[in-house]
């Protein structure tokens, strides 16, 4: 452990907000559950959360970005939880017309 | 007790945060149960917060686990009234969908992490030696910050005492806040009337597009 | 207590604070250990009392004493049973998820002045952030069981749960308007005195709050009459079904250290904590006077007795509860979504805006009886002050009310526990608490 | 015992199995067959012991450091001629050796492996002991062909090509090294076609001399050069006169082009400086017609180097450069013909129709190596540019056969891809200046590649097929071979434990991705980098195709019940050559402890003076790191760390996915096959090389032949008579040219196109959600690509 991480720097919160962020990319793109999509975009906001954080926590930097460093998570979970409502909702309505959550069901617009 | 002196808690804690996020991430990505996905990425969401706590934003950890939890706990919920049922358990794709995903994924993540490690000012660590797990005392701030004052920018005197008035750059986030307690609201709402269920198809389709629109 | 092992055992710093936490562990897994054994006995026999019988006897003297811990030995014998329709890995987590969930909300929750695990800012928020998770666990374990009436009992539970966060939420909020901090040691701190200083009586509005807190915090903990989750009579035992042997018990003690848990919320925010209805320490002067960061002999002992007093009204927060239990009938779900949207969330917010108002305006409250000292509490409940006077004027500019002019004088316009300074020497939370008891 | 001896004892080691060759040649029609095949081992086994004893004695002389790199280890050749052929003016044909610690590892290499491979093949040839029956061949009247076996025949070209392949790597001198290259080459063409009677396998054989011949005329364009250049033939300073000094008459090559006196750089020799200048001389000739001889040599040695250098601030031309690089380009494609790199790969997967001990030994471990070989041997000679183009020939080759080599289902094939793959691996390090990790590849490869191509064949001599869509579960009919293979999977794939021990391969394929990942620290940019990425993607290809040839075969159900149940381990005879190669395969490049000699010290001792140092080239913008940077201590946390890291990470994600598909059955492979139709059928294809060759070269042959032809006939039948056709013919065609062609098809062409290009944009649009995001996270990475490259 110290060998590894002696100092825990900046570097380190990117590189597990960079795994999130894959990670909710990932799961977007291979998940066919609508649900399993929106947990990949929960995941992806939160990995730019942890960004967020990093850059503004003063604590592993003196040149911290400061307090938006922690106001602009705090927006982005609001608006994470009110997209979260609203893709919800979308999936529930898409259910109702589809009888499933198959994203793959939806292209109706394919070219 | 030279090990002892060497223990680094910051480290350990951070590292075992990490893990944990990154671990539950991979395995929401890696399992077709939605259910067990929802359980999955909840934990990560968890550790993702005392990953806030160590960095000294407790506030925001705290919301991470009120606001996203909760959300999730919602997530959870519909995916049981949804999908519980055997079709869905199992709605897998294809192989070759995830070896180009995992491809390109893996290609981004590749390029993520050299570029976090890519800038010195980031790699390089505070001055301040070994972290404390001391908490940062910065409720009250944020509070401040949407009400619309920065107290972290307040202009001090040489003595360290605050100026009276504040440069009006860092106005801090009221305005942001109404907006989006706003926009909270009519998302709220929409997604009520959206959700609620339709006797015809037409109509489900209008509302969407108008709350979409 | 790191500090303490650090400097009086010269303990190298990282063994310090493993220690130290791991002590802070141990005294809450004591807690909530006892605590359930406790309750539950307590339960049997206050039903049997309500019912006019006599609840257990035997088992261990006269009044069963060992009635509890002869129970979770037979529970620990039983068999470990796990259907076969069940999601193994869910059906074994949930349990943990629930008992861990409960258990961790006690590490922000002060028993005296600095006796606090977490000492953080926003321990009103976390508390609640944790609790809230609890409800994960028995859903987890109501979809895990692979029954319906496992899942119809998740079902409730869910939708009654995250509808009573809200209203639960706003009644916390109101202390926290009063106070300006969501630190509970601040809080609680501010309330020492007379009993007249606790926030209860601060105002009719905080007054009527304080009920509907109740009402929600049993609600949220799903007791009767809101146990819709487990209505033995409809759904067999709800979420719990299927389960039997360890796993059901870590279920029950969850329930009952929650339970303790929001009486203790209560407590702190309503009922002064530790600070008993008559300030005999700070006559004798053993509490800890402002700014001491050292440890004391008297110090110790006024916060020892500040605990018992702490978990004496928590206690019988909770006798209370058993005691609805037994007595109100069970609720349909319908009346519960009524009571909580039509009722709980309307009151809730109608006495926010009412005590905000009563704050703002600075009427006249019981509080300013009796303030234990010239700056008392009644002079650090000035929520609008961030920090420094200019931030203060910025602010108070700001404002719509910033006309009227408060009450109290710029001179105690100083909020301790604040974002900016830490809190100031005058006053004795933050620091000092910290260096005494915190992890930390 | 002194040095003296080294030459006596190689020389007897390369004349022994020449001379099995011709006793068998005289007298095997009357022996028993088997002894013929008893000679011929008994031959290379004591030249076996013969090399072993001059490494003996080269070790008791040339004491090896521990594994690292000491430019003091380097051990000076020993030069000398066995019997000069004849002297013609400057021109000095020899029979020479060359003798320095890499031809006595060659030579060890060369001998065991072939040992082991004669021991094999007496078990695995035994059915040509008695009349064969091929049922690949059918007679016109419908029934399989019976012929007489060939078992003394097959170990007498064995000999042959033991004896070839040992005196290239003795060789003193190109010439040389010529003669016995198209030896190996002849003895590659017996081998190949050796069921001479199967079209297949004449056609392969056929291919593999005819591909050869395209390398080996570069060689011989590069030969002339060189020789042209500097005069003399030979590799090393040899003291002809014995007056104990080397004249410039008697400098070999290398000293020529690196000269002690200039540190060992590269220097252009004076004799392709003055032919390639020679009008500038000729000028000054005419300017000073009264200048005698002495005044015109005192001007050339004046300005000899102003003109080498292209003037004093080297900016002028370069005069003779570019004779060296074409010099090297020219010997580089006889190395590209010979180890099979692109675009001349695609003999050696047909030249499997030979048996597979031949493919074994001169198809995977010795003759394709021989290129590298020369490459190495070669490398003072090599001007930067060429070392580019060596590298990006290496790296195209080590791409392209990985993939083919994922989807071949022919056993053998898919080895012999992996061998092509392999060899551009060592092609790449070479190019990127590793010459030390291109040798130690080469030497690592030749084990572990002679062990899987051993092991497939005692699978193939088992079910009597090559496909692995027949085979599976046969580690429990075959256990040796399987724990064998495994190993030989094991060190291909480079797995390990880092930093602890690995087999064979780890330790090769490592310093090779070191070299790359340094040069791409050096030079960052498209091409820099892209050597880096497409060694480390090899590497999980390899762990990929490896590990699903194995679990085809050995893994899992058995697909042919009746087959299987006819399958058994190979006999004692078979299955002792493979744990002897096994052995050597997991050890040969342990870094030995206690200061013994490892085999990376003994190859450093080997290395080219002057190739140390970092290169720098004056007219591409690349610099060559030199391989000492790599293992430098200074640079352990920012290369060797981070380069194992990756590799090994590669080598488990290949080796996962492969568990993914093959055992656990996560993925499948049908299902990736049928989505990536195109691509799958792409590689399926080899790329479509024999068929864009065939479209190239071979139909444009017969066209112009069929051309001829015409052009003949109309000529006999008179002009008259054919006029009015012609004419009539003319008017049609231009009707057709120009209505028909140019006006309707231009029109319908466009139309066609503008529909086609809406159709193509149109099938972007799929419509399916994730796809999108898909795209997206690709845009980001080919923006990132961009703005760090561009």
């Amino acid at each position: 452990m110290c060998g590894l991480l002696a100092q825990i720097t900046v570097s380190h919160y990117l590189v597990v907000g960079a795994v999130l962020f894959v990670t909710g990319v990932l799961c977007m793109a291979t998940k066919r559950n609508a649900l399993g999509v929106l947990m990949g975009i929960e995941l992806l906001l939160n990995g730019a959360n942890v960004n967020f954080v990093a850059f503004g926590s003063k604590l592993l930097r003196a040149d911290a970005l400061g307090l938006d460093g922690q106001l602009i998570p705090l927006f982005v979970i609001v608006l994470a939880a009110a997209e979260a409502a609203v893709a919800l909702a979308i999936a529930l309505n898409f259910y109702n017309n589809h009888t499933t959550v198959d994203v793959d069901k939806a292209e109706e617009l394919k070219g | 007790m030279t090990i002892w002196a060497a223990t680094d808690w910051y480290a350990f804690f951070f590292l075992l945060f990490a893990l944990l996020a990154c671990g539950f991430a991979a395995a929401v990505l890696f399992t077709s149960n939605i259910v067990r996905m929802a359980f999955y990425l909840t934990l990560s969401l968890g550790a993702t917060a005392g990953l806030f706590f160590l960095a000294g934003a407790e506030f925001v950890g705290v919301m991470q686990l009120m606001i996203y939890v909760g959300g999730t706990l919602v997530l959870l919920v519909f995916g049981v009234m949804l999908t519980a049922r055997a079709p869905f358990l199992s709605l897998r794709p294809r192989s070759g969908e995830w070896i180009v995903s995992l491809i390109a994924g893996g290609t981004l993540l590749f390029l993520l992490i050299a570029s976090a490690f890519g800038v010195r000012n980031w790699r390089t660590a505070s001055d301040s030696g070994p972290l404390p797990l001391a908490e940062a005392q910065t409720a009250t701030a944020v509070g401040a910050g949407l009400t619309g004052v920065r107290v972290d920018r307040l202009n001090r005197d040489a003595a360290g005492h605050a100026l009276s008035q504040l440069p009006h750059t860092d106005s801090g986030y009221l305005l942001p806040f109404v907006i989006v307690s706003v926009h909270l609201l009519v998302v709220l709402v929409g997604a009520a009337y959206l959700a609620r269920a339709k006797v015809r198809r037409r109509s489900a389709t209008e509302s969407t597009a108008s709350v979409e629109g | 207590m790191a500090e303490f092992l650090v400097h009086t055992l010269s303990l190298p710093a990282p063994l310090a604070y493993l220690l130290a936490a791991l002590i802070h562990c141990g005294f809450i897994l004591g807690l909530v250990a006892a605590g359930a054994v406790v309750f539950i006995w307590a339960e049997r026999k206050v039903s049997g009392r309500i019912q006019d019988r006599l609840g257990p006897t035997r088992t261990g003297g006269k009044f069963g004493w060992l009635q509890s811990p002869a129970d979770g030995i037979k529970v620990l014998a039983k068999e470990d049973l796990i259907p076969r329709a069940a999601d193994r890995l869910l059906f074994r987590a949930a349990p943990y998820v629930s008992f861990s969930s409960s258990f961790t909300a006690y590490l922000a929750l002060p028993f005296a002045d600095g006796w606090v695990a977490f000492d953080t800012n926003v321990a009103v928020f976390f508390i609640l952030a944790v609790l809230g998770l609890e409800v994960f666990g028995v859903i987890l374990a109501g979809y895990a069981s692979g029954s319906k009436w496992s899942l119809f009992g998740a079902m409730r539970e869910a939708a009654q749960v995250v509808s009573y966060e809200v209203p639960l939420g706003i009644c916390v909020v109101i202390p926290v308007l009063l106070t300006g901090t969501m630190n509970l040691t601040t809080i609680a701190n501010m309330q020492a005195g007379w009993c007249s200083n606790w926030l209860i009586f601060h105002d009719p509005f905080t007054f009527a709050v304080f009920w509907i807190y109740a009402t929600c915090a049993l609600a949220s903990v799903n007791r009767a009459p809101f146990d819709l989750a487990e209505a033995e009579s409809e759904l067999v035992a709800g979420f719990m079904t299927e389960y039997s042997g360890m796993r059901w018990s870590l279920f029950f003690m969850a329930e009952y250290s929650s339970m303790l848990l929001v009486s203790c919320l209560a407590v702190i925010l309503f009922f002064g904590g530790w600070h008993g209805p008559i300030p005999v320490f700070d006559w004798l002067g053993w509490a800890y006077p402002g700014g001491a960061s050292s440890w004391q002999l008297t110090g110790f002992l006024a916060n020892l007795a500040g605990c018992v007093n702490f978990i004496t009204k928590a206690v019988i927060g909770v006798t209370v509860m058993l005691w609805i239990r037994w007595t109100l009938p069970r609720l349909r779900i319908d009346q519960v979504m009524t009571m909580c949207l039509k009722y709980c969330v309307p009151l809730a917010a109608i006495c926010f805006i009412g005590a905000l108002w009563w704050q703002v305006a600075g009427w006249w409250s019981p509080n300013h009886w009796l303030p234990l000292r010239p700056d008392g509490p009644g002079g650090m409940r000035e929520t609008w002050v961030v920090a420094p006077e200019a931030a203060c004027g910025e602010v108070a500019r700001r404002l719509p009310w910033a006309d009227s002019a408060p009450p109290h004088g710029a001179a105690r316009r100083t909020l301790p526990g604040c974002g900016l300074a830490g809190p100031p020497a005058g006053w004795r939370t933050g620091s000092p608490a910290a260096a005494r008891g915190g992890v930390q | 015992m002194d040095t003296s001896l080294l030459p006596i004892l190689l020389g007897i080691a390369v004349l022994l199995p020449l001379i099995s060759f011709f006793v068998i040649l005289a007298v095997g029609r009357w022996w028993r067959p088997v002894l013929g095949g008893y000679l011929a081992t008994a031959a290379i086994m004591a030249a076996g012991l013969l090399s072993l004893t001059s490494l003996a004695i080269w070790l008791s002389h040339h004491p090896v450091g521990a594994a690292g790199h000491h430019a003091a280890d380097q051990a000076g050749p020993y030069v000398g001629d066995y019997y000069v052929l004849g002297q013609f003016g400057a021109l000095r044909i020899t029979i020479g050796y060359y003798i320095d610690s890499l031809t006595i590892v060659m030579c060890c290499l060369i001998t065991l492996i072939a040992t082991c491979i004669h021991v094999y093949a007496l078990g695995y040839m035994h059915e040509e002991l008695h009349p064969v029956t091929d049922h690949e061949v059918t007679l016109p009247d419908g029934s399989p062909l019976r012929r007489p076996g060939r078992f003394s025949n097959f170990f007498q070209y064995m000999s042959l090509f033991c004896f070839s392949m040992l005196g290239l790597v003795l060789a003193g001198n190109v010439a040389m090294v010529f003669v016995f290259w198209e030896l190996v080459g002849i003895c590659s063409y017996f081998l190949i076609g050796f069921y001479v009677e199967r079209k297949s396998a004449s056609n392969a054989a056929n291919k593999a001399f005819i591909v050869n011949r395209i390398g080996d005329f570069g060689m011989l364009v590069g030969m002339m050069a060189l020789w042209g250049g500097m005069g003399t033939f030979a590799f090393g300073d040899a003291d002809l006169n014995g007056n104990g000094s080397i004249e410039r008459s008697e400098r070999g090559l290398f000293s020529l082009v690196r000269p002690a006196a200039r540190e060992h750089q590269l220097t252009t020799p004076e004799g392709l400086v003055l032919a390639d200048a020679h009008e500038e001389l000729q000028r000054w000739a005419l300017a000073h017609p009264t200048a005698t001889r002495g005044d015109f040599e005192s001007y050339v040695a004046g300005e000899l180097d102003d003109l080498r250098d292209g003037g004093p601030d080297g900016s002028g031309r370069r005069y003779g450069y570019w004779l060296l690089v074409l010099a090297g380009i020219g010997i580089f494609c006889g190395c590209v013909g010979k180890s099979a790199q692109f675009p001349l790969h695609v003999w050696l997967p047909d030249a499997m129709e030979g048996p597979t001990p031949v493919s074994a030994l001169v198809h995977s471990a010795t003759m394709v190596a021989a290129g590298v070989y020369l490459v190495g041997r070669f490398y003072p000679v090599f001007a930067p540019e060429v070392l580019l183009v060596i590298a990006v020939t290496g790296g195209i080759t080590l791409f392209l056969a990985a993939t083919i080599a994922l989807t071949a289902t022919d056993i053998k094939r898919v080895l012999a891809y992996s061998t092509v793959s392999q060899l551009g691996y060592m092609m790449l390090a070479l190019g990127v200046g590793g010459w030390l990790a291109g040798m130690l590849h080469l030497v690592t490869h030749a084990f572990f590649k002679s062990l899987l191509f051993l092991c497939s064949g005692s699978v193939i001599h088992a079910l009597h097929s090559n496909e692995m869509t027949v085979m599976g579960g046969l580690r429990k009919k075959m256990p040796i071979t399987a724990a064998t293979m495994l190993v030989g999977c094991l060190a291909i794939t480079g797995l390990s434990i880092p930093f602890v021990i690995g087999l064979s391969g780890y330790y090769s394929k490592d310093m090779i991705l070191e070299q790359a990942f340094s040069f791409a620290r050096e030079n960052p940019g498209l091409l820099g980098d892209g050597f880096f990425i497409v060694a480390a993607g090899g590497a999980a290809m390899t762990a990929f195709y490896m590990f699903r040839l194995w679990f085809l075969t050995f893994a899992g159900e058995p697909r042919d019940a009746q087959r299987y149940a006819h399958a058994h381990e190979s006999p004692r005879v078979m299955y002792v050559p493979l744990i002897i190669l096994a052995v050597f395969a997991a050890g040969v490049a342990w870094p030995a402890p206690f200061g013994w000699p490892s085999l990376q010290g003994l190859l450093e001792q080997a290395r080219p003076a002057g190739t140390a140092v970092t290169a720098v080239s004056a007219h591409v913008p690349f610099v060559w790191p030199s391989e000492y940077i790599a293992h430098d201590a200074a640079n352990y946390w920012s290369i060797v760390v981070p380069v194992t890291w990756l590799a090994f990470l590669m080598a488990v994600a290949g080796l996962l996915v492969a568990v993914a598909m093959y055992v656990t059955g996560q993925l499948s492979a049908r299902e990736v096959s049928r989505q990536f139709a195109p691509l799958h059928r792409f590689l399926l294809h080899k790329w479509w090389f024999d068929e864009l060759y065939d479209l190239l070269f071979v139909r444009p042959l017969y066209v112009v032949a069929g051309w001829c032809a015409a052009i003949d006939r109309r000529w006999i039948d008179g002009l008259i008579d054919h006029s009015a056709r012609w004419t009539a013919r003319l008017a049609a065609w231009s009707q057709w040219l120009g209505d028909h062609t140019l006006i309707d098809g231009f029109v319908d062409r466009l139309a066609a196109w503008t529909y086609r290009v809406g159709v193509s944009l149109r099938s972007l649009q799929t419509g399916s959600l994730r796809q999108y995001v898909l795209f997206l996270v690709i845009g980001v990475v080919a923006v990132f690509l961009i703005s760090s490259f561009l």
